[in-house]
């Protein structure tokens, strides 16, 4: 048996030995375990699960071990991926921080950074957030207008940063900031981690048309940044966000269905609010077609999806693949929650009422707010610009 | 067809886009809302002093014989402001019915209050998640003297939380295929129970339980053979108003977009300058400009009860849904980040098309409807 | 009785009189009266009908009776098309000369250029053609490279033109070139009539994937113009080219489906073609809907098109729409070729066989012609730029 | 699910580019076209040298047995330089019928004779305008000794002028509900009868009628109550490898098009510098990749004959005709007036894609059957 063999065997039988129960489901939005100072548990098992992944650095499989992360090999993580995918067991632990900032510091951090913040990511101990976004700056990141002026021993932060996720639930925040305002846009740009206990920092959380409030604006007042915590070099800050960019549109890109709307397929909403004619077909062929247009679209991106996956195992990723993702699967996500909307009729368009199920009232919101997955994390705009100039080489517009 | 308007028309139209602009933007059913509220009693009152709420009842019930059209324009208007008022449950469709109906003694009654402002209506039609009259199953039971007595339920009746009268389609006896009933009856009759429903959109939808309520004969709008006729025409009305409402809802909310295009930078230029945003601006507003001549044709075709109506009114319907949604959806990805929070109007639009879209039948159904009258 | 309606009964009365029965159905492509020095009649009727016309001047109505023309107000102009429209009289003769030059030679000729082409035009004397695209030069109009030099008593022109329709059956041409190679790209080119006959011209027909080849190549080698021939001023022909354009695209979004495509209706293939369910409803449900949309689509162009010419009628014109419809009506045309061709199945991919039937060969030539539709005369993305600069203020892009 | 390639399949994707890059580009199709021929049996000959006529032939009757996917490999290459010939009704598709079907004998005496490519088959299975197989009525009357007489009509016969073999789809007795029977029957057999038919695509058609044409025993390649499953496996097949060629237009179209926008010059820029052709053409890639996707997975639930070939086939072929339909619409529009003309070979992908699109089966009938398969 190979050594790799040896490892799935051993992780297969620890995995059903560790993984509770009710841990091998899919999970729902709310079931997520988030990090932080004042961590809170949805329940016993997913702390006793949380903390067994933690001891063996599995919360972040593939950190270095001397930080505290699993030191596992590309290869080891994929297996443990696949062992993880075959019991169904939910992550562990979900963070911005090890999707993002911990991959960013391993490669630009200094020694002293991974060592005060890798451990701690893995721990579970910091929620991190991240401000990017300026009211001013959307799609035009490079824009940044949050001033961090240098004070000697510190910087002085000025400005505010929008659609800041879960701003009020975090302890730091990962924020691009101007640091040169002479220089051109991307030159003077530095990336900074600032504790979110400093005093002059105050949040305004931003109320959607769905009713959700998850994200903030995050305002500092003359906020004193210890120069330490600026990662890489200063006005370089540009070329750490370029690296985690990629790492949200993946991230957006991969949000299952099951995750991002309601627990309601299509087919069971065609099941239980439109019905069958006798010849077993969907009682309204406009939306039979439109549904069947949307499994196949579906189908056709977990296919490509599957394909990228393959392609990087076996050597030969095709760098075009990513770059679609999210363009296609948010822009589907959107017309499966029309086409909820259209199955349910009026009991798709509930908004607070006892009269509606948890799954419609679910299945109105989701509607609503899914319209921000083709503007967040680079705007269905910025997806075509980025694909015309990489994949297809067209000339600059 | 009446695709120019007439003097008097634009004349009420200019009237509409004013008064509304002053005495209800946007912000006054934003505070309805944060009030908890689906009603402004005050701004009804206005409006009825205008003679809006007797636009479309002839002069010897009080009214103003102003026709279909003129009140369509007004709806526009105040789809482009989320004026919340019983416009179309009320003047509209509740008129219509009473105009359409075989009822004198009801008319005399209701339109005098109505043009007055002083009486609402809600038009009971729905039993189903969708709309389709076809399966309507409330049963109306002769009462040997003309009359009936009434039981089943009606769901998300639009104004039907401060309607004082119901118009409520039933088929004589429930069964399938039995001749509709068109009743008339007053929301505090005996039998009649009510429970109020919230839809994304912050407006007046009610349910209905109807437990042997008693309807005289004199509250009886349609039975018989003819009865079909005046429900479908009545129908037609109901779905061309909502179509007025929804292209209300999409020219403003498109021309708030045109409008944040050119304000709004990003790369140092108006994101209006960049050119896939203009062609997909562009090819909105071919769409919205279709869709007003279908509209003013649909109108028209109401106000004549011509020939041609049901398709007119199906294609008003599917034609105000379809650009709505592309509109609504543009508006929102035009917009970015700032589109989905609640400080913009265009959400507000977008969840009001929303259910606008299922209000007298959806894309499919209309579809469906035209092919059908088309004959194929 | 006013003028007017005495006018009305009298020409109605004359066209009773006057317009063959064979006249007055709907005319297939083919059946066109083109002018010309070899003019030729599709039928007697058509010969008769034009000559009666052509002696009461109204082959160009509006056009000053002092050449011919028939001299008629905008108020007559119209009583006479209503009453043609009546009748279902078909036009007498159609050529380029009425549509377009005709309308700019009024407005930008001189005294001399109006008698000596006006009347000919009025009688059918001179068939002409256009040519304004070149190869480099196509949504770019103003990019024209073909060269007029001054010569003192003429001009020298050297180049090339593309797209000119029936340009081997054309006795005149009306150009864009270019009097001034240095000044800014619309300040340098002007607008010549050069006869066909002159020495240096040569034609080659282009295939389009139709079949057809009525598009030509016109080249010009050292070809003498009179000084005579030049139109309003040297290096202004843009001003007369931007009138004339408009007409063109009028011309294109107005060309009738009857006219465009076969003489099948969607209704008529899918009778015959598909066939219905025991509900009366068309077999296939996607197509269905699909014919369901173009429908709307149809009526609704026609509704607005109606509403366009009203609005004029009532002083009232709304310049956005007339930008509109070459946009919509020809996105729309090409619409239906598809769903006739699905209707038809393999009779409608028919080439040139006895087999088909001559409808059926329309239908597949008239799917290919028909791509060029949403082309010629203003591109789809020419017409969407300018919907957004002139409807929608939209800034340069 | 075999979504990568293997080595094998790479090089002899590598090897048909390199040698129909070589051997016959698109010119060769256009010098056919002009010279009024639907083929080139010189060119069969060398693609039969390097062993393509052989894929999909196990090795017992001296093939290579790669399977189908290499040779879908092979048909995208194919379709992406127009090639005419035996490659999909002979190599692929015929082919598949003997594998799958009941006669070893028919296997033995043909196979050997087409991986020489020698002998060429074409499937005679559609008798309307439209694909679908429910309605075949052709008649196969049993005669007695376990063959039959064919009685019957088909049309639209793809590579019907050339074959020497029909592979012919019939019902036993023709009766509306029949099992069906996939008869060989030799193209100059008594009481068959030919018509060649042009189409667009100037490719080889024929219309085929039998009269009381005998079918042995050892000719019946399917019949009975195992035909169904049989017949609808071969006709998924065909649907793929049909789906493969769309998608070998549709890739090529596209690649001619991206370097006319990098290389045409318009208002002094590169047209491909215009955001909203590029965003078009951002969104036709997308629609491609996920294409190709689903084509690779559909070829491998032929090669493998697995559950679930079926929903893959309706896929592969639905979505190959809708972005065929996107992307040669899309290449003419961004043309301009060159992509009209004859010269250019954007047309020659439209007219060759539009008949693609009607073989075995239009988008609409694909969306059903996925409907149906997916059990709604």
């Amino acid at each position: 048996m190979s050594e790799l063999d040896a490892f799935r065997e051993d992780t297969r039988q620890w995995l059903e030995a560790n993984c509770p129960e009710s841990m091998r489901t899919v999970g729902r939005r709310e079931d997520m375990v988030a990090p932080g100072r004042n961590q809170k548990f949805p329940s016993d098992d997913a702390r006793i699960w949380f903390e067994r992944m933690r001891d063996k650095g599995w919360t972040c499989p593939e950190f270095p071990s001397e930080y505290g992360g699993g030191g596992l090999d590309a290869a080891k993580a994929k297996v443990l991926r696949q062992e993880m995918q075959r019991l169904k067991c939910r992550a562990p632990l979900s963070d911005l921080g090890i999707s993002m900032l911990g991959p960013a510091l391993l490669e630009f951090g200094s020694e002293a950074q991974k060592a005060e913040h890798i451990p701690r990511i893995v721990r579970g101990e910091i929620r991190w957030c991240q401000g990017y976004s300026e009211p001013g700056a959307g799609s035009d990141l490079a824009s940044v207008q949050c001033r961090a002026e240098d004070k000697g021993d510190h910087y002085l932060v000025n400005g505010t940063k929008i659609w800041t996720s879960f701003a009020t639930e975090s302890d730091w925040i990962f924020c691009l900031v101007r640091t040169d305002p002479d220089a051109p846009k991307r030159d003077g740009i530095s990336f900074l981690l600032i504790d979110m206990e400093t005093p002059g920092i105050s949040i305004a959380p931003i109320q959607l048309i769905s009713g959700d409030s998850e994200f903030c604006q995050v305002f500092f007042e003359d906020v004193k940044v210890p120069k330490k915590n600026m990662v890489y070099e200063a006005n370089k800050g540009w070329t750490v966000a370029k690296g985690l960019l990629k790492h949200e549109r993946k991230m957006i890109s991969e949000l299952s269905q099951d995750f991002i709307g309601g627990t309601l397929t299509l087919r069971q909403a065609a099941d239980e609010y439109l019905g069958y004619d006798k010849n077993g077909k969907l009682k309204e062929p406009g939306l039979r077609a439109a549904i069947t247009r949307h499994e196949m679209n579906m189908r056709a991106i977990e296919l490509t999806a599957y394909r990228a996956h393959l392609e990087g195992l076996a050597g030969e990723p095709d760098s075009r693949i990513p770059l679609i993702m999210k363009y296609v699967s948010t822009t589907e996500f959107q017309v499966k929650d029309e086409l909820m909307t259209e199955l349910l009729g009026y009991r798709g368009l509930g908004w607070d009422d006892a009269y509606f199920s948890e799954e419609e009232l679910k299945s109105s919101r989701s509607l609503l707010f899914n319209k921000s997955l083709t503007i967040a994390g680079g705007t269905n705009e910025v997806q075509l610009n980025i694909i015309a100039k990489r994949a297809l080489d067209l000339p600059e517009s | 067809m009446a695709l120019v308007l007439t003097d008097d028309q634009k004349m009420l139209q200019d009237a509409a886009r004013d008064f509304i602009a002053d005495a209800s933007p946007v912000d006054e059913f934003r505070k309805l809302r944060e009030a908890g509220k689906t009603r402004d009693p005050e701004l009804w009152r206005q409006m009825a002093e205008l003679g809006w709420s007797a636009v479309n009842i002839a002069e010897k019930y009080e009214g103003l014989q102003f026709g279909l059209t003129g009140l369509g324009l007004i709806v526009i208007e105040a789809g482009r402001h989320l004026v919340a008022s019983p416009l179309s449950s009320t003047a509209a469709i509740g008129v219509s019915a009473l105009n359409l109906g075989t009822s004198e003694d009801a008319r005399q009654r209701l339109l005098p209050e109505i043009a007055a402002g002083q009486t609402l209506v809600a038009f009971a039609v729905d039993e189903l998640n969708h709309h389709d009259p076809q399966y309507t199953s409330t049963r109306a039971k002769p009462d040997g003297s003309g009359g009936y007595l009434l039981d089943g339920r009606k769901v998300f009746v639009s104004g039907g939380g401060h309607a004082d009268h119901y118009v409520v389609l039933a088929r004589e006896n429930g069964e399938p295929d039995g001749d509709f009933v068109l009743a008339l009856v007053d929301a505090g009759a005996k039998g009649v129970d009510k429970t109020k429903v919230q839809l994304i959109d912050s407006r007046d939808y009610a349910n209905l339980d109807f437990s042997e309520v008693a309807v005289s004969k004199d509250a009886v709008l349609a039975d018989g053979s003819e009865a079909g006729a005046i429900v479908e025409t009545l129908i037609d009305i109901a779905a061309i108003v909502t179509a007025c409402e929804l292209y209300g809802c999409a020219l403003q909310s498109f021309e708030d977009t045109v409008r944040y295009l050119t304000e709004r930078k990003q790369f140092g230029r108006a994101i209006g300058s960049f050119q896939a945003l203009q062609h997909r601006a562009a090819h909105a507003f071919c769409q919205l400009q279709l869709l007003y001549s279908v509209i003013l044709d649909a109108l028209d075709a109401a106000e004549t009860i011509r020939p041609g109506l049901a398709l007119a009114a199906s294609h008003a319907k599917a034609l105000a849904n379809d650009t709505t949604d592309l509109v609504t959806n543009e508006a929102i990805q035009m917009h970015g980040g700032i589109g989905v929070t609640d400080e913009l109007n265009i959400g507000l639009y977008l969840k009001r098309a929303r259910v606008l879209r299922n209000l007298f039948g959806n894309t499919s159904y209309h579809w469906r409807r035209f092919a059908r009258l088309s004959g194929y």
